[in-house]
């Protein structure tokens, strides 16, 4: 297996359309107004190579926004677990988001691990495309340290101009390339230029906010009370919009829908957001994160202490989603900075 | 011969909105006979006022869901009248094939639904689920299609979503267009099926003279959402001179106004479109005209039903036509507008009158709003297709009565409520707008 | 088990959510199935004054709407509010926008006499409702979803979340991206976000959220100088006969 | 789009079956259920299992009956909403599903020699009951048995026959109070924070398991931490909601733990000081 391969960009049309032949196909595509959105592509031509972190991440493949876990049948009195999945490549996949699902990874393979998932994931190939550049002032990827790959990925492509270099990481990575003839051993050349553009961002990425990667843990754990999170409560919404988007989100409910014969049906799980009034509401009207400053502490500590504590890893993997679609312009790095401001 | 009948139909069903028809013979002389029309008013006009003329379409779409397009279609068209606003080809386009919809989905609903249970002797199309399962099938498999194409096209049919003033905030993609088209030729063994089913039914003969309206132009086009005002008594006016022709006036008895031009009342509606502009049918819809033998004139109230389902032919094969040229051509998705930001300034506002007359379903409705130079409405008024038929209604029902005296008084007051049902009636939109010219009592 | 005998009412209203019934298809054999529908004036001559469910589309403009909706809610064992107009007074709720005397006289001129009329009320605000279905129109799916409940006798809640959750799910572009205002983030969700979905913004056909952010919600048109008129406009169309709760419960406080 | 049946989930539930069903006080009612497969739920004192009515929903409930009962198990339901109002309409011989047990229950082992102080509010005598009974069962394992109960009024008052037996056990310390008395009630009246003080206890040796309503926590604590039991000698059962019952959907997250996996069994040690905890 070779570590290292090239590809004529001119031939990427070639290699996707290839892809697209035998299975689904993935891509980030344009939305307007500067949205881009992972969809189903035939060509490479539908795809935008330079693309700014997707409306949803590519998450939605992997635990999708609503899928059934068992079907009954009442009269019966059966109950069938089900797997929805489809098979899939997903091209273009920034390292941010490979992180991201690491991340679900991490979660769903916890014990008792969660089959759907983690065979719906055995479905999906990856292919990964590095960011030579910010993808704008949202981004916080290199505190949390994803602005280079960090693996899980099959594939893992680097525009160095005219051709791709393709970091070939898996076999499943080594079929998709041995699919297609385009794909040349990567000569000094090419690998001397991927070097030069690591080396290039290592200038250009810089830590977003005034704290080092290590002291952000620390700093969560002395802001439970912090004032910053009165703050928030004036200004969110709660429309949940930034756990929709935000690629390590992965809370659900479950819900029962029966069929129009009221006899059969299905229960599914649904993407849930811990930003809304009712989610940890009990019997009794006891709301344990009835205010908004709450609910959206919650969140942080979700992303930057208590996966910590548990996986000994940040949950945030700075893709900038949460701040570039809050409406209230809530901001990740102005909450980090606003908190580290305080607690000096 | 000396007979009393007291016919009082109270809520009127299988027409949209309140309707009583009331009917009183005493000594064999008919007394009494009229349409009354009791839908609580809901008072658009007056919540008009104040609203910018942007927000005309959504609000003035809530007038009548069954004929939401068509309220949208002739909102957009005064507003933009009234703004001095032309709107690009392909919109126009797109606007017909959205009128073609709401034309077959509607007369899809009341031939089928509303109508047949009638001609086949039971109370709804309820009975026909059993006796005649296939038909009530084809009939609710023919709404969904309609249904389903108003849904790619502008989101929804009751209400629709994307049509505005401008355009359209979204326009259908090409697998859209390729859907659309193979769900509307996927439709055309269900319509050949209603037409065979037609040829069967029998209607009751009645026939009076009467003037029948509805838009003309000189072009090859049969007019739907632009032409001139015409009538079968030669009549032709601009559309900014309406109020000529409907000559509104209040009657007691019904919160509908009423209307008549040259005569004493008019007719709009198919039948109406099909007496003015039989040449300018799609071939198809002429030859099922001849299959159904309808010729113009033709004068039975009761043939109207008829003539929807020649449009019906009509609006199915120009809708395909229109596709296949927006398939052909490419749309131009630049065109593709941003709600609101009109509303800050895109379409520049200016004080001004604007007229909408646009062939919806039952007939001719009217739309005008006056606005001021912030583009905010200081009056408006619409004039509702069955509001214009009322007069008409009452004027047949006074001829048909004496004819059918001698039948039972069910039967007589079955003919009633067939010849009310078959001007489709849509009730609910004609009570909401009351304006113009009130006669006292 | 006996089929439960449904009727449709309607009051002030459009009619368009009863034509969303017949919009179903040949589904709409399916649900016929399950019930047994025994008065549904838009499509049928039968009449029945036996029913267990009410469904009730349109809102009380008259003393005599009152008078029905209460003999209504005293056959049925269910009433189902079906539609805005029913459930939050809806559109016609923007007669409440203006004196009452003095809308009569526009569009009545001389003949005001004649019609009746009293501030638009939601149903609930008359007799108690026991299921909501919101929208204008109705969206089918949820209808299908709460006629199940009914069925079953179990509740229906209603999300108590944003439109924006579900129009995040769908990706769209949010409105306020492309500089436009939105009622999406206080209205609550259930429609799909269907008209974001379809390149218009969120009128807040379904009412707004039981805790919408106030504050925040000013924040953002200070942000985006959206003159506050233009929302409390907005809000107006459909949810103006919400006042009248508040109201009644100041007067009650 | 394809869909697979599995054989194995997380969220297949085991058929089981009603053996008696009544009502205890107006809003709970008490269940005897079986698992149709014959086997024991064989759980721990103070786990819970997710109870499933296809169509309906899922909701989490504690197993009240001690493990030593094998055959069966017990299950006390307040009527409160979707599922537990479906629950109230069936009757012995009617089918459920469950699925668990889940969560950790209270650490037996370490409790075993020691005094126990029991404080029970409200519906926390459900759960509660599950080690009593348990602790009861093989009483010659343990030290010294407080037992505190409270509740509102008489009539909320659960279990009344079984709890009229540890009344009169000579092995077993136990008080019982309630907010409101009636003219028949004979006991304590006043808030279960009352009865602490009068405990006659070891604090050394003591371990306190506390289950009771969010807002008794807090005052209970207090008079407990006065009676110095150390913080890790704590025992607290918290209820939160609960949509998957294995640590995944996020709903019954406090800080890094989930409620139903990692709990519902905290010890003070280690959730004091936690906001959202108590
Ligand atoms: C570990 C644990 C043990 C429990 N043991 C018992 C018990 O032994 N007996 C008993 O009667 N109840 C018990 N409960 C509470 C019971 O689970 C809830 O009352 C029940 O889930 C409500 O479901 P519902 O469908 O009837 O109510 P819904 O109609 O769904 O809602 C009614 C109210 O209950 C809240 N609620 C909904 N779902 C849950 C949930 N999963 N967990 C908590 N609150 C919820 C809602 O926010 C709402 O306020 C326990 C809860 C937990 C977490
Ligand atoms: S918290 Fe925000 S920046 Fe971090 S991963 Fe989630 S969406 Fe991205
Ligand atoms: S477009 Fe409207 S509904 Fe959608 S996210 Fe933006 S504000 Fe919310
Ligand atoms: S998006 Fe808003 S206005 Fe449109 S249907 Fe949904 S709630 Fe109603």
């Amino acid at each position: 297996m070779q570590q290292f391969v090239t590809l004529q960009k001119k031939e990427l049309n070639t290699f996707i359309s290839a892809l697209a032949q035998s299975q689904k196909v993935v891509a980030p595509v344009a939305r307007g107004y500067n949205n881009f959105s992972f969809q189903e592509v035939t060509s490479g031509k539908e795809i935008v190579l330079k693309y700014i972190p997707t409306i949803l991440p590519p998450k939605k493949y992997f635990l999708p926004a609503q899928e059934t876990v068992i079907s009954y049948n009442k009269r019966e009195n059966s109950v069938n677990a089900i797997l929805e999945y489809e098979k899939m490549v997903i091209f273009g996949v920034h390292t941010c988001d490979l992180a991201g699902i690491q991340c679900l990874n991490m979660v769903f393979a916890d014990k008792p691990r969660d089959i759907n998932y983690i065979l719906r994931k055995s479905k999906i190939a990856i292919i990964g495309l590095e960011c030579n550049d910010y993808c704008d002032e949202y981004a916080s990827c290199n505190v949390v340290d994803n602005h280079l790959p960090n693996g899980g990925y099959d594939l893992f492509f680097t525009d160095l101009g005219d051709v791709f270099m393709v970091h070939i990481n898996t076999m499943l990575g080594d079929e998709l390339v041995g699919k297609v003839p385009v794909f040349k051993p990567a000569d000094e050349k090419a690998l001397k230029a991927l070097e030069a553009l690591r080396q290039k961002k290592r200038a250009i990425f810089k830590n977003e906010v005034d704290v080092k990667h290590e002291d952000l843990k620390p700093l969560f754990d002395r802001s439970f009370t912090s004032k910053v999170w009165e703050d928030l409560d004036k200004r969110c919404l709660a429309c949940g919009n930034c756990t929709n988007v935000c690629p390590t989100c992965y809370c659900f409910d479950i819900i029962d829908e029966p069929s129009l014969d009221l006899n059969t049906g299905a229960r599914y799980r649904r993407w849930d957001s811990c930003q809304t009034e009712p989610f940890a509401k009990v019997a009794g009207n006891e709301n344990f994160r009835k205010e908004r400053s709450q609910r959206q502490r919650h969140r942080y500590m979700r992303k930057f202490k208590y996966p910590v504590d548990k996986y000994s890893r940040y949950f945030c993997t700075g893709c900038g989603r949460c701040s570039r679609t809050c409406m209230a312009e809530i901001k990740l790095k102005e909450t980090i900075n606003a908190l580290a401001k305080e607690a000096k | 011969m000396s007979k009393n009948i007291k016919v009082n139909v109270e809520y009127l069903t299988r027409v949209e909105g309140h309707g009583n028809i009331v009917v009183n013979v005493k000594n064999g002389v008919l007394e009494e006979c009229r349409l009354e029309i009791i839908e609580p008013p809901r008072f658009f006009e007056g919540m008009l006022r104040g609203r910018s003329i942007f927000e005309a379409q959504h609000i003035t779409s809530r007038i009548c869901g069954i004929c939401a397009c068509g309220h949208t279609l002739a909102s957009i068209q005064a507003a933009e009248d009234a703004l001095g606003f032309s709107p690009s080809e392909q919109t126009i386009k797109l606007r017909k094939f959205l009128l073609h919809m709401e034309n077959l989905d509607s007369h899809i609903l009341h031939i089928y639904l509303l109508v047949a249970p009638d001609l086949l002797g039971v109370k709804s199309f309820v009975p026909l689920i059993e006796t005649h399962n296939a038909v009530v099938r084809r009939a609710l498999r023919m709404k969904k299609i309609c249904n389903d194409v108003c849904d790619i096209l502008v989101g929804r049919h009751v209400h629709p979503i994307s049509c505005i003033v401008g355009g359209f905030t979204k326009l259908p993609r090409e697998k859209d267009l390729d859907r659309m088209l193979n769900l509307l030729i996927g439709l055309r063994p269900d319509m050949e099926a209603t037409l065979e089913l037609a040829k069967t039914l029998k209607f009751p003969q009645f026939n009076r003279e009467t003037e029948y309206v509805g838009l003309v132009n000189d072009d090859g086009e049969y007019p739907m959402l632009s032409g001139n005002l015409g009538s079968t008594d030669g009549l032709r006016m601009d559309k900014k001179e309406y109020r000529k022709l409907t000559n509104e006036f209040v009657v007691s008895h019904s919160s509908a106004k009423h209307t008549k031009a040259t005569r004493e009342s008019y007719a709009v509606g198919a039948l109406a479109r099909f007496n003015l502009n039989y040449d300018k049918l799609q071939t198809k819809a002429k030859e099922a005209a001849k299959a159904l033998g309808m010729k113009p004139i033709v004068t039975n109230p009761y043939l109207n039903t008829v003539a929807q389902l020649i449009e019906c032919v009509h609006s199915l094969e120009d809708s395909i036509q229109i596709l296949q040229e927006l398939k052909d051509k490419g749309l131009d998705y630049a065109q593709e507008i941003v709600v609101g930001l009109n509303e800050r300034g895109n379409i520049p506002v200016k004080a001004g009158i604007g007229f909408g007359a646009v062939e919806v379903p039952r007939g001719i409705l009217f739309h005008e709003y006056e606005i001021d130079g912030k583009g905010k409405i200081v009056n408006a008024n619409c004039v509702i297709p069955t509001g214009q038929n009322c007069n008409n209604i009452e004027h047949d029902m006074k001829a048909l009565v004496p004819q059918i005296l001698e039948k039972s008084q069910e039967e007589i007051t079955l003919l009633m409520e067939m010849l009310v049902r078959a001007y489709d009636p849509c009730i609910s939109c004609s009570a909401h707008f009351l304006n113009v010219k009130f006669v006292g009592r | 088990m006996r089929k439960p005998k449904v009727a449709f009412f309607d009051f002030a209203c459009c009619e368009g959510c009863q034509l969303q019934v017949a919009n179903f298809g040949e589904a709409l054999l399916d649900i016929l199935g399950l019930i047994d529908v025994v008065m549904f004036r838009e499509a049928m001559s039968e009449k029945s004054d036996e029913y267990d469910i009410a469904i009730v589309e349109g809102s009380i403009t008259t003393s005599h709407d009152i008078e029905r909706i209460k003999k209504i809610r005293a056959t049925a064992k269910v009433l189902i509010a079906y539609g805005s107009c029913a459930t939050i007074g809806g559109i016609n709720g923007m007669k409440n926008n203006f004196d009452l005397e003095d809308i009569r006289k526009y569009v009545y001129k001389n003949d005001a006499k004649y019609f009746e009329t009293i501030p638009t009320h939601p149903v609930h605000q008359i007799v108690k409702v026991d299921y909501y279905v919101h929208g204008c129109p109705v969206y089918q799916p949820e209808f299908v979803k709460v006629l199940k409940a009914a069925l079953a006798g179990l509740p229906y809640n209603v999300p108590d979340y944003s439109v924006c959750v579900e129009c995040r799910f769908n990706e769209n572009v949010c409105m306020y991206d492309k500089g436009i205002t939105c009622l999406g983030p206080v209205t609550r969700a259930g429609c799909n976000s269907w008209c974001i979905n379809n390149g218009n913004i969120c009128y807040g056909c379904r009412g707004l959220l039981s805790n919408p952010a106030k504050d925040g919600q000013m924040d953002i048109l200070k942000k985006h100088d959206i003159p506050l008129e233009w929302v409390t406009n907005k809000m107006n169309m459909y949810n103006k006969p919400r006042e009248l709760e508040i109201d009644e419960q100041k007067h009650k406080g | 789009m394809k869909q697979v049946e599995l054989r194995e989930s997380e969220y297949i539930t085991m058929p089981a079956k009603i053996l008696e069903a009544r009502m205890m006080t107006t809003q709970e009612k008490y269940f005897k259920i079986a698992l149709e497969s014959g086997a024991s739920l064989d759980h721990d004192p103070g786990q819970f299992v997710m109870v499933s009515l296809l169509g309906i929903g899922e909701a989490p409930i504690s197993i009240s009956s001690s493990p030593t009962k094998r055959s069966y198990f017990e299950l006390v339901v307040r009527n409160v909403g979707k599922v537990t109002n479906a629950l109230h309409k069936m009757e012995a011989g009617d089918t459920l599903g469950i699925r668990g047990p889940f969560g950790r229950g209270f650490p037996v082992q370490i409790l075993e020699g020691n005094d126990l102080l029991f404080v029970a509010g409200g519906l926390g005598v459900v759960p509660l009951r599950s080690l009593i009974n348990f602790v009861i069962d093989n009483r010659r394992d343990f030290g010294k048995v407080h037992i505190l109960l409270g509740c509102k009024k008489p009539a909320d008052l659960l279990f009344a026959d079984e709890i009229k037996d540890w009344e009169k056990r000579l092995d077993v310390n136990f008080h019982c109070t309630v907010d409101k008395a009636d003219p028949d009630w004979k006991g304590n009246i006043g808030l279960i924070t009352s009865l602490i003080p009068g405990v006659n206890l070891n604090p050394v040796r003591t371990f306190a398991v506390v289950v009771g309503p969010p807002i008794m926590y807090k005052f209970v604590l207090i008079e407990i931490l006065k009676k110095d039991i150390p913080e890790k000698q704590i025992y607290v059962s918290l209820e939160r909601h609960m949509k998957c019952g294995i640590g995944k959907c996020g709903h019954c997250q406090i800080a890094q733990y989930y409620c139903c996996k990692d709990g519902p069994v905290f010890s003070y040690d280690q959730i004091k000081g936690n906001v959202e905890a108590l």
